[in-house]
């Protein structure tokens, strides 16, 4: 939004001119934060999932709804709460939406290619996997992040998570600790949690996937590791790889423990 | 805007001829104006006064013009219409409701904030006009790339 | 067709609150695609809440409602049963609308 | 089935033992893919890379002498006054543009210098992660050794830190020999509003 952007310099000058300390402001961008997240748009997306979730689609010509996301076939409440985790079907540590991409392969019989040629929609048209994952999370509200990590896979994956975090490539020489690894620091005026620290975390993921306002997107994890990935200056990520699905696992646990408060709402 | 469309709108305002479907009307001429006055004029507003019963609650601070919550409320006796104009947007005039017996004067609505600005938030109550203004600031985050 | 709409009306002491969603991309024409097109000017202009049929809330908005806008209302007083009705139309003339009793 | 087939060609990692960073750079290789200007290439770690992720961005005094010196190696410093526009300066700073998967290549990129340092006072949405900058050539002076000192910083600044988290905007190809003159011009031109 250039509009906004031209508005940078003339409210920072206001914020210098009132003379108001870090804690005020502070203070008052949490104001802002509680006041929007009081109506929600994720809940239209929260609608649109639920349609998609029990339209009978693909070559089999079935819905998601025997979709086991980890507590048993079409069992939503609650799930999120417990992914990432290992599925013993797949061999495999898997976030929300790997195991959506799975479901829809081996229940619907859709091809992978067909699902993953446009994992992030735009404001006018979300993606299948940015309305299903608003539905499915908003069914974990009020309960405690609980990733797998008893398994000795669920293990890798979190050590694996940790090592990428800490990862430095690319051509600007980042890792994720570049931005996410000092305490007190922002980019431009975001503040940036540093998120192998469980106190940051927590809130953090808490409250993923979220509407963000300043694009009107629901935006997922996935999407979050792909647009870090795309800053770092690297190749991209594929959708659902070991990669992401680590450094989101890795993310979770740091963050377990906390009650599930999303879908949330972002700048 | 031609002449007889011009008479036609005086006609509105003065209440001599008021078919069910003027209050539904949308009021072109103040959504367009360019400049709060101009808004306002187009309104018929003039001389509110500032008023401690028009309650407006807006952060001071807003980390993204794109969303800015204003929750309006009033405890002015009588009050029929809510109006909400940011001055330095492009085009001020941001929202005009009218309540009617059933509704209290009571409206929470996201708004585009541009740049930072005063919120004019006025009240229409037994033909007369409140107001109550904020200035909200905006700031602006991320790796802008 | 229009996205979804959803609302939510709860008895509290002595009124309901109503809060309702629109999917609505309330564009303000100044906007820029992914090609650099302008995006013409596209917003909701009239929105209004009946209860039981009668209309009791009337709004005219302009394009700088934030996109899929978010509303909430105070009726006076409320019964279970009450019939709310929120609707929308807009620039294009498309509209939309729905309706919950109050539980 | 390319994305699920992935996931059974794992790659082995000792069991119960942390990947090192070479077995991360297997992990990317294998999930990361090419997209438009950014390529394969850009995943091997080279000698500083793997260095700053071998000791978490705390190299031992020798391994910093040593890979440092071959970093000063990299830059090449242009004949003559080294102080560029400082107007040109100032819109480099801003941008955060260039080197991504969506940004065209041979575009001009950008420095995102504001996304980590405060500069001119007048923008105030400036990044927190780098030191503020504020008044830098009003305290430095513009003499010789300060010219090279600060073109040589951005040409390379792991020449002189070597974990810094600031990227290598010569070598890297970000940015152009022009292009840091005129960032050394917003830092040391009096003119500047660096220095106001």
């Amino acid at each position: 939004m250039k509009l906004v952007a031209i508005a940078v310099t003339a409210a920072a000058a206001a914020l210098l001119a009132v003379g108001a300390s870090a804690q005020d402001t502070a203070k008052e961008i949490q104001r802002y934060r509680d006041m929007i997240a009081e109506g929600s748009p994720a809940e239209l997306f929260e609608l649109d999932g639920e349609t998609l979730w029990k339209k009978p689609q693909g070559p089999k010509n079935v819905s998601l709804e025997k979709c086991d996301l980890g507590v048993g076939p079409g069992v939503l409440k609650g799930a999120y709460a417990t992914l990432p985790r290992y599925f013993k079907d797949a061999d495999r540590v898997m976030d929300l939406e790997t195991r959506l991409l799975y479901c829809m392969t081996t229940l619907q019989g859709r091809a992978p290619e067909e699902i993953t040629k446009r994992p992030f929609g735009s404001a006018d048209k979300p993606s299948e996997m940015e309305s299903l994952s608003a539905y499915i999370a908003a069914q974990s509200k009020g309960m405690k992040l609980e990733p797998g990590l008893s398994l000795p896979k669920e293990k890798g994956s979190f050590e694996l998570g940790r090592a990428i975090f800490f990862q430095r490539t690319g051509a600007w020489d980042f890792s994720c600790a570049s931005c996410h690894g000092q305490e007190g620091v922002r980019i431009r005026m975001q503040d940036l949690p540093v998120l192998y620290k469980p106190q940051f975390a927590r809130p953090v993921i808490a409250t993923w996937p979220a509407y963000r306002v300043s694009t009107s997107q629901f935006v997922t994890l996935q999407w979050r590791m792909n647009d870090c990935f795309r800053q770092m200056r690297t190749p991209e990520p594929t959708f659902g790889s070991e990669t992401t699905v680590a450094l989101i696992h890795f993310l979770t646990v740091t963050a377990q423990g906390e009650t599930y408060n999303g879908p949330g709402i972002k700048r | 805007m031609n002449s007889i469309r011009r008479a036609l709108v005086a006609v509105f305002v003065l209440g001599l001829v008021r078919p069910l479907a003027a209050l539904a009307a949308w009021n072109k001429e103040a959504f367009s104006a360019k400049s709060a006055g101009d808004a306002l004029k187009n309104l018929g507003i003039a001389n509110a006064q500032p008023s401690k019963d028009l309650t407006v609650e807006i952060p001071e601070i807003a980390e993204n013009g794109a969303v800015v919550p204003i929750e309006i409320s009033s405890t002015i006796p009588g009050t029929t219409a809510l109006i909400v104009v940011i001055d330095k947007n492009p085009f001020p005039l941001i929202t005009r409701f009218d309540f009617k017996e059933g509704a209290l004067p009571f409206v929470k609505l996201n708004a585009k904030v541009g740049e930072t600005s005063d919120v004019r938030v006025l009240a229409e109550a037994a033909g007369k006009y409140y107001v109550t203004t904020r200035e909200v600031k905006v700031t602006i985050g991320g790796c802008g790339g | 067709m229009p996205g979804p709409m959803k609302m939510r009306a709860t008895l509290g002491q002595g009124f309901t609150d109503v809060r309702v969603l629109m999917t609505h991309p309330m564009e303000t024409g100044q906007r820029k695609d992914s090609e650099g097109k302008l995006v013409p000017m596209h917003f909701i202009q009239n929105l209004t809440v009946k209860v039981n049929g009668k209309p009791v809330i009337e709004a005219q908005t302009s394009q700088a409602i934030s996109r899929n806008p978010v509303f909430s209302f105070r009726l006076k007083g409320g019964t279970k049963g009450d019939k709310i009705e929120v609707s929308w139309v807009d620039n294009e003339g498309e509209s939309n609308r729905t309706e919950v009793a109050l539980a | 089935m390319k994305i699920l087939a992935l996931a059974a060609l794992m790659v082995a990692l000792p069991a119960g033992a942390e990947p090192t960073a070479a077995d991360v750079q297997n992990v990317l290789q294998r999930d990361l893919h090419p997209r438009g200007q950014a390529g394969m290439d850009r995943l091997s770690q080279d000698a500083v890379q793997r260095a700053c992720t071998e000791s978490r961005d705390h190299p031992s005094a020798e391994v910093a002498k040593s890979l440092q010196a071959g970093e000063m190696k990299s830059i090449s410093f242009p004949d003559g006054d080294l102080i560029g526009d400082w107007k040109k300066g100032e819109a480099i700073a801003q941008s955060g543009r260039g080197m991504t998967w969506n940004d065209k290549a041979g575009e001009p990129a950008g420095g995102s210098c504001y996304n980590c340092h405060e500069l001119s006072p007048k923008e105030m949405s400036h990044g927190t992660i780098g030191p503020s900058l504020k008044g830098f050539g009003k305290k430095r002076g513009t003499g010789n050794d300060v010219q090279h000192y600060v073109y040589g910083k951005i040409y390379n600044a792991k020449a002189y830190t070597l974990c810094t988290q600031m990227p290598r905007f010569g070598p890297s190809g970000t940015l152009t020999p022009q292009q840091i003159k005129d960032l050394v011009g917003l830092l040391l031109d009096p003119a500047s509003p660096v220095n106001q």
